[in-house]
C-alpha cells in the first residue's frame, strides 16, 4: 500500500495533483510554522537586536525559511485554485490554468528571492 | 466538516490572500532589496500597524492550519472524528501562543 | 470483424472477494470490442462462474462499472483499444464499495448515502393537477438540468479520494443529486436538502480534487454541484436557517 | 434448502411497472408489507430506463384523450383491447402529473415554461413528453429514489423462476425465487403478486432490450396456465448498431430521428434503396423500412457484415454532432463515426406487443396474480406507438398497486403453496447442475439465428413450421445441457441457462402465434398472406401451455367496445385521425 493510499491510476490528473501539492505544502507549513514562530520568539527574548541579526544570518535558518516561503507560495496558489472553483464557479480547465499561472508567477518571485542568498 | 468549520477555514483563507501577498513582498524587499535586518526592525519596531497586521495573520493562520490538520489527522493518520477535532483545537492554541509571542517579540510590545 | 490469432489480449481479472487475487486469461481481440465484451467472452468461453453485473449494455443503467487498468469506467461503452496498454487489461471491481464476488460490488452504501443526502424530490404545495411553469433559462432550472443526468453507476464514488480516506463521506453522486434537488423550485423542502448535506459527513468534506468530474462517464461535474452546496449551506448557516 | 418469507404484496421487477406499483400500493395503505424483487439492482434492470423518446399523454390544448386513443387503435391496426387502450390514454394524464408533482421528474419545457411535447411517429398530435433523449433515466431514477425512501423490502439480484399456485389451483400462493448472490432458493408467500418483469424479444439475433431480459415473466405466466395473446406481434426498429456477433452493443438503437432529419440508408454498393420500396424513402414507417432493409440484405446487397449503412455526413458532420450528440457519442465509444462516416445498422427486435391476458384492473385469470408492463398483452395490438411503452408500464403499474391494496383491504389472505409444484420447479432450475456439461453458446447462437431467419421480419408458413420443429429440438438439446461449474452463488452461466429456457419457450409461442395468424398487419408480416384481412372480423391469437406440456394456439374476436372500424371518437374527422403527414420532402 502506498503512503496514505495516494497512488491509483485514477488519480493521474491535474486536479488531484494540485490538491495533493496543496495538502502536502499545508502540512509542511503546519510543521515549520511553529519552528518559525519559536525561533523568532526566542531570538527576541534573549537580546532583541543582536539576537535577531545572529538568528537571521544562521544558514540553517536561511534554508528552512526559504523552504517555508516555498511552501507558502505553493499553498497559496493551490488555495487560489480551490477558492476559484468553490466560490467563483470556474470550470475545471480555467481553474487549473489559473493555478498554473499563479504557480508560475510566484515561482518566478521565489527564484528572485532565492538569488538574495 | 460542518458549515461552521468550513466558514472558518475558507474565511481565513480569504483574509490571508492579501496578507500573504504583503508578507511575501516584505520578505522579498527585505532580502533582495538590501535592507538590513536593522533597517527593517527600525521601521517596524513599535509600529502598531505592523503589529496588528501580523497579529491578524497569526490568528488566521492558526485557525486555518488547525482545521486543515484536523482533516489530515482524520483522513491520513486514522484519528477518530472526535480525537481529530480535539487535536485540531490544541494545534490552534499551540500555534496561536507561539505566533503571538513572536509578534510581541518583534514589535517589542 | 477480423481477428487474427496473434491479436490476443492478456487479461487479468480479480477473482474472489476482498481477499481475492488476479487470474490471467487470454482473449482474442476484435475490431469492435468493449471491456464488457471481454468479460463476457471470458464468462462464456473460459470461466463459466466469473461473476459480473451488467444490464442495458449501452450506457444507460450504470450497472457494469468496473476498475479497468486502475480507473473506474463504464465497461459497456469503453472500447478496448482506448484502454488496453500493450494488449494488457487489468479488470477489478469498483473501489470504495464492498465486493460481493469477483467483479460485483455491493452498491447498498452508495444508495443509502443518496437517501441520506436527501437525494429525492419532496412534493411542494403547488396544485397537483397542473404542471409548474418553469422556463428553461431560469437559473435554478439550469443548475438542476446540468446535474440531473446521472446514471448512478458509482464511478465517481469509486474515484473519490475523500470516500477512500473517510468512508462515511456522502460522496459525489449523492451530493450532486442533492444539488439538483435543492435547485428544483417545485420542491417542498429545499432547506431540508441543505440540512441533510451540512452534517459532519456532508458536502464540506469535499477537497475539490475533481476526480469525480474527471471520471464521470456522462461528463457531469459533481465537484461544481458540491461547491454549490457549500455556498448554499454557508449562506443558510450564517442566516441560521439550518438550525430551525 | 428453501428460505421462506411472508409479505402482503410481492412485486417482481423494478421498471416503470414495478416501481409505480410499489408507490401506489404504499399510498393506498402505508401499513402494507411490500417486497420488491428484481433480477438486478432496483431501478437498474429493465427497459423503462432505456426509453429515449418519451411519454405520450394528451395534456396540451387542442389534443384530447379521444385523439390519443384513436391514434393508439389505428396504430395498433384495430387489434388492441379497446378498454385497455382507453385505460392507458386516461391513466397517462394522471400519471404524468404524478411523475412531475409527486415524484419529481423534471420534463423539458418550452421557452415560456410550459411542458414541451414533441412529435413522434404515427401520431396526429405532438404529445410526447420527454427529458432530452434520456427520458427513461429521469423517470426510473426519480421513481427509484421514492421507493428507496419507502419501507419496502428490497430483494435485489433475486430472480423469479416460478409462480406457485395453491394445491387446488384456485389461486396464487407465492413466487419461487433464486437469490443470485447466494445461489439459494427463496419462496415468498404473498397475498397478491405483481408480475412486472418485463418482456423483451432478446431471442432475436439483433435486439434492443436490456441484456438481462429473457421473457421470464411471460414464461412463468405460461407455465402457471395463463394465456398469452398477440405473441406474433414483435416490433422491429429499423436502425440497430451492427458491431459483430460477439459484442453486447450490437442491436442497440440508433434513434429514429436520424432518418427523420434526412439520413440516408445505403446498401453494400453505396446506393440509396428506400425509394425502390416506398415513396417516403427513409422516412417511411418502421415496419416498411425494416422490411426493405431486410429484403435488401437477403438479396445479397448488404454490407460486408450483412447490414445496411446509415450516412449522416451529407447534412454536415458538425451539425450532426450537435443535433445528435448522444448518438454520435455512443457510436464514437464503440469505435464508429456517425457524424462523418458510414455506420452499419440492421433492423433490431424492439418490443413485444403480446403478453399475458389481463383486465383493466390488472387482474389475470389466476387469483392473486396481477400483471403490468411488457409482460402483459393487448394494450397495443399489432403495433406500439413510440411513447406508448413507458405510458403503458407506469399507468398499469400504478393501477396494479392500487388494485392489490384494495384486494387485501377486501380480505385477500395468504394461500398455501402446492409443495409438489414448488419441488418440481426447484428441480427444474437445478437440472443443469446434474446434466453433462455442454455448449450453451452454440444453443444461444442457434436460437438467435433461427428466430431472426424464420420468425423475424418476414415470415411464411414453411419458415415458421421449420422454426417450430427446430425450436422443439433446440429445447430438448437445452434441457439436456449441463453446467461445467457447480458454483451456485453468482454463477452467470447458470442464469444464462435459465434465460435460454425462458427464451426458447417464448420463441415457441411467437412462432406458433405467427403461424396461426394468416394475415399481415402491423409488426407481423406474412409473405404468403400479405394483406391485412377483414378488419371487421379481427381476431387476436392466444396461446396456452397445456398440462401435457404442449402449446395450444387459439383465437378470439376483438371486441370493438368503444369504437368500430370506420368510426371515430373525434367528431369532425370521419373514420380515423388524419394520417401522419408525409415528410415534407427527402432532404438532399
Amino acid at each position: 500500500m502506498s503512503a496514505f493510499g495516494i497512488t491509483r491510476a485514477s488519480r493521474a490528473h491535474a486536479g488531484f495533483v494540485a490538491a495533493i501539492v496543496h495538502r502536502v505544502s499545508g502540512l509542511a507549513l503546519a510543521i515549520f510554522l511553529p519552528l518559525h514562530f519559536l525561533s523568532l520568539g526566542l531570538a527576541f527574548e534573549q537580546e532583541a537586536f543582536d539576537g535577531f541579526i545572529a538568528w537571521a544570518n544562521n544558514p540553517l535558518v536561511k534554508v528552512s525559511e526559504a523552504l517555508l516561503v516555498a511552501a507558502l507560495t505553493v499553498h497559496f496558489a493551490g488555495g487560489l485554485r480551490l477558492l476559484a472553483v468553490e466560490f467563483f464557479g470556474l470550470t475545471r480547465a480555467q481553474a487549473v490554468w489559473i493555478a498554473c499561472a499563479f504557480a508560475f508567477g510566484i515561482g518566478a518571485g521565489l527564484l528572485f528571492l532565492l538569488r538574495a542568498f | 466538516m460542518t458549515p461552521r468549520l468550513y466558514l472558518l477555514q475558507r474565511g481565513t483563507a480569504f483574509v490571508m490572500v492579501p496578507l500573504v501577498i504583503t508578507h511575501l513582498v516584505v520578505i522579498m524587499i527585505a532580502v533582495h532589496g538590501g535592507l538590513s535586518a536593522e533597517e527593517i526592525l527600525a521601521r517596524t519596531r513599535g509600529s502598531a500597524a505592523w503589529a496588528i497586521f501580523y497579529s491578524v495573520f497569526v490568528f488566521a493562520a492558526s485557525i486555518h492550519a488547525g482545521i486543515g490538520m484536523q482533516a489530515i489527522a482524520h483522513e491520513w493518520f486514522g484519528l477518530g472524528q472526535r480525537a481529530a477535532a480535539i487535536a485540531g483545537h490544541i494545534f490552534i492554541l499551540f500555534l496561536l501562543s507561539l505566533g503571538l509571542r513572536a509578534v510581541f517579540g518583534v514589535y517589542g510590545l | 470483424m477480423s481477428s487474427s490469432p496473434d491479436n490476443l489480449l492478456q487479461v487479468k481479472i480479480w477473482r474472489g472477494c476482498a481477499d481475492g487475487a488476479y487470474e490471467d486469461y487470454v482473449v482474442p481481440q476484435q475490431d469492435n470490442q468493449t471491456v464488457l465484451d471481454v468479460v463476457t467472452y471470458i464468462q462464456r468461453n473460459l470461466d463459466a462462474a466469473l461473476a459480473y453485473r451488467f444490464a442495458c449494455r449501452v450506457g444507460v443503467c450504470g450497472s457494469c462499472a468496473m476498475t479497468v487498468n486502475g480507473r473506474p469506467r463504464w465497461t459497456c461503452r469503453t472500447h478496448v483499444s482506448r484502454v488496453a496498454k500493450n494488449g494488457m487489461l487489468e479488470i477489478a471491481p469498483l473501489q470504495n464499495l464492498p465486493v460481493i464476488r469477483d467483479l460485483v460490488t455491493d452498491m447498498t452504501p452508495f444508495f443509502e448515502k443518496w437517501q441520506e443526502a436527501r437525494g429525492r424530490f419532496v412534493p411542494g404545495e403547488g396544485p397537483k393537477d397542473t404542471l409548474a411553469r418553469v422556463p428553461p433559462e431560469q437559473k435554478e432550472r439550469a443548475a438542476a438540468s446540468a446535474a440531473i443526468e446521472c446514471i448512478n453507476c458509482g464511478v465517481c464514488y469509486s474515484a473519490c479520494d475523500v470516500v477512500a480516506w473517510r468512508d462515511d463521506y456522502l460522496g459525489p453522486a449523492a451530493l450532486n443529486r442533492a444539488w439538483a434537488a435543492y435547485n428544483d423550485v417545485r420542491d417542498g423542502d429545499r432547506v431540508g436538502v441543505l440540512k441533510a448535506v451540512s452534517t459532519g459527513t456532508g458536502c464540506n468534506n469535499c477537497h475539490t480534487h475533481q476526480s469525480c468530474a474527471e471520471h464521470c462517464p456522462v461528463a457531469l461535474n459533481p465537484t461544481f454541484s458540491i461547491a454549490g452546496l457549500k455556498r448554499a449551506t454557508l449562506k443558510a448557516s450564517v442566516k441560521g436557517e439550518l438550525s430551525k | 434448502m428453501i428460505e421462506t418469507h411472508k409479505t402482503d404484496i410481492l412485486i417482481i421487477g423494478s421498471g416503470g411497472a414495478g416501481l409505480f406499483a410499489a408507490l401506489h400500493a404504499a399510498k393506498a395503505n402505508p401499513d402494507l408489507d411490500i417486497t420488491l424483487a428484481v433480477k438486478g439492482l432496483v431501478g437498474k434492470s429493465g427497459c423503462t430506463r432505456m426509453v429515449q423518446g418519451g411519454y405520450n399523454v394528451a395534456v396540451a390544448a387542442g389534443d384530447s384523450i379521444e385523439r390519443h386513443f384513436m391514434d393508439t387503435i389505428v396504430g395498433g391496426k384495430w387489434l388492441p383491447h379497446q378498454d385497455l387502450a382507453w385505460a392507458l390514454v386516461n391513466g397517462a394524464v394522471k400519471c404524468i402529473h404524478e411523475l412531475e408533482n409527486e415524484y419529481g421528474c423534471y420534463f423539458d419545457r418550452n421557452p415560456d415554461g410550459t411542458l414541451h411535447q414533441k412529435a413522434f411517429a404515427g401520431q396526429s398530435f405532438d404529445r410526447t413528453v420527454h427529458k432530452g433523449d434520456l427520458t427513461g433515466i429521469e423517470i426510473i431514477n426519480r421513481l427509484s429514489e421514492q421507493v428507496w425512501a419507502l419501507n419496502v423490502h428490497r430483494l435485489e439480484e433475486h430472480r423469479a423462476v416460478a409462480l406457485i399456485p395453491t394445491k387446488d389451483g384456485s389461486g396464487l400462493a407465492g413466487v419461487l425465487l433464486i437469490d443470485i448472490r447466494q445461489g439459494h432458493f427463496r419462496f415468498v408467500q404473498a397475498k397478491t403478486v405483481l408480475l412486472g418483469a418485463g418482456g423483451g424479444p432478446t431471442m432475436y439475433r439483433y435486439h434492443t432490450p436490456s441484456g438481462d431480459k429473457a421473457c421470464d415473466g411471460m414464461a412463468m405466466g405460461l407455465r402457471a396456465g395463463l394465456a398469452l395473446r398477440d405473441m406474433e406481434m414483435v416490433q422491429f426498429h429499423p436502425t440497430g448498431i451492427l458491431a459483430g456477433n460477439d459484442t453486447r452493443m450490437t442491436g442497440t438503437i440508433l434513434e429514429e430521428g436520424l432518418r427523420g432529419a434526412g439520413g440516408y440508408l445505403l446498401n453494400g454498393a453505396g446506393d440509396r434503396f428506400m425509394f425502390d420500396y416506398h415513396e417516403h424513402g427513409e422516412r417511411a414507417t418502421r415496419d416498411i423500412v425494416s422490411r426493405a432493409m431486410y429484403e435488401e440484405v437477403r438479396a445479397g446487397r448488404g454490407t460486408p457484415n450483412g447490414g445496411i449503412y446509415i450516412r449522416m455526413a451529407h447534412l454536415g458532420p458538425e451539425k450532426v454532432a450537435k443535433q445528435f450528440k448522444g448518438m454520435v457519442k455512443r457510436c464514437e465509444d464503440c469505435g464508429f463515426d456517425l457524424a462523418g462516416g458510414d455506420v452499419e445498422v440492421l433492423p433490431t427486435a424492439h418490443y413485444m406487443m403480446g403478453g399475458i391476458e389481463f383486465e383493466t384492473d390488472c387482474t389475470t385469470a389466476l387469483e392473486g396474480l396481477y400483471v403490468a408492463g411488457e409482460d402483459s398483452g393487448g394494450v397495443h395490438g399489432a403495433n406500439r406507438l413510440g411513447g406508448n411503452g413507458v405510458a403503458n408500464s407506469t399507468v398499469f403499474g400504478g393501477v396494479s398497486g392500487k388494485s392489490m391494496a384494495e384486494a387485501i383491504e377486501k380480505g385477500a389472505d395468504w394461500r398455501q403453496p402446492d409443495a409438489a409444484v414448488l419441488e418440481e420447479h426447484v428441480g427444474r432450475c437445478l437440472k443443469p447442475f446434474a446434466g453433462k456439461p455442454g455448449d450453451l453458446n452454440s444453443i444461444r447462437e442457434t436460437l438467435v439465428d433461427l428466430m431472426w431467419d424464420k420468425a423475424g421480419i418476414v415470415r411464411d408458413k414453411d419458415l415458421l413450421e421449420t422454426c417450430i420443429t427446430e425450436l422443439d429440438d433446440l429445447g430438448q438439446e437445452h434441457a439436456a445441457t449441463g453446467l461445467a461449474d457447480p458454483t451456485r452463488a453468482f454463477n452467470p452461466t447458470w442464469h444464462d441457462w435459465l434465460n435460454l429456457e425462458s427464451q426458447i419457450l417464448i420463441s415457441q409461442t411467437i412462432a406458433r402465434a405467427a403461424l396461426a395468424r394468416d394475415d399481415s398487419r402491423g409488426a407481423h408480416y406474412r409473405s404468403d398472406f400479405p394483406d391485412m384481412g377483414d378488419i371487421e372480423k379481427t381476431r387476436y391469437t392466444t396461446i396456452t401451455l397445456q398440462k401435457n406440456g404442449k402449446l395450444k394456439t387459439g383465437s378470439k374476436p376483438v371486441k370493438f367496445t368503444i369504437v368500430r372500424p370506420g368510426e371515430s371518437l373525434i367528431d369532425d374527422e370521419a373514420g380515423a385521425p388524419p394520417e401522419v403527414a408525409p415528410p415534407p420532402k427527402a432532404a438532399e
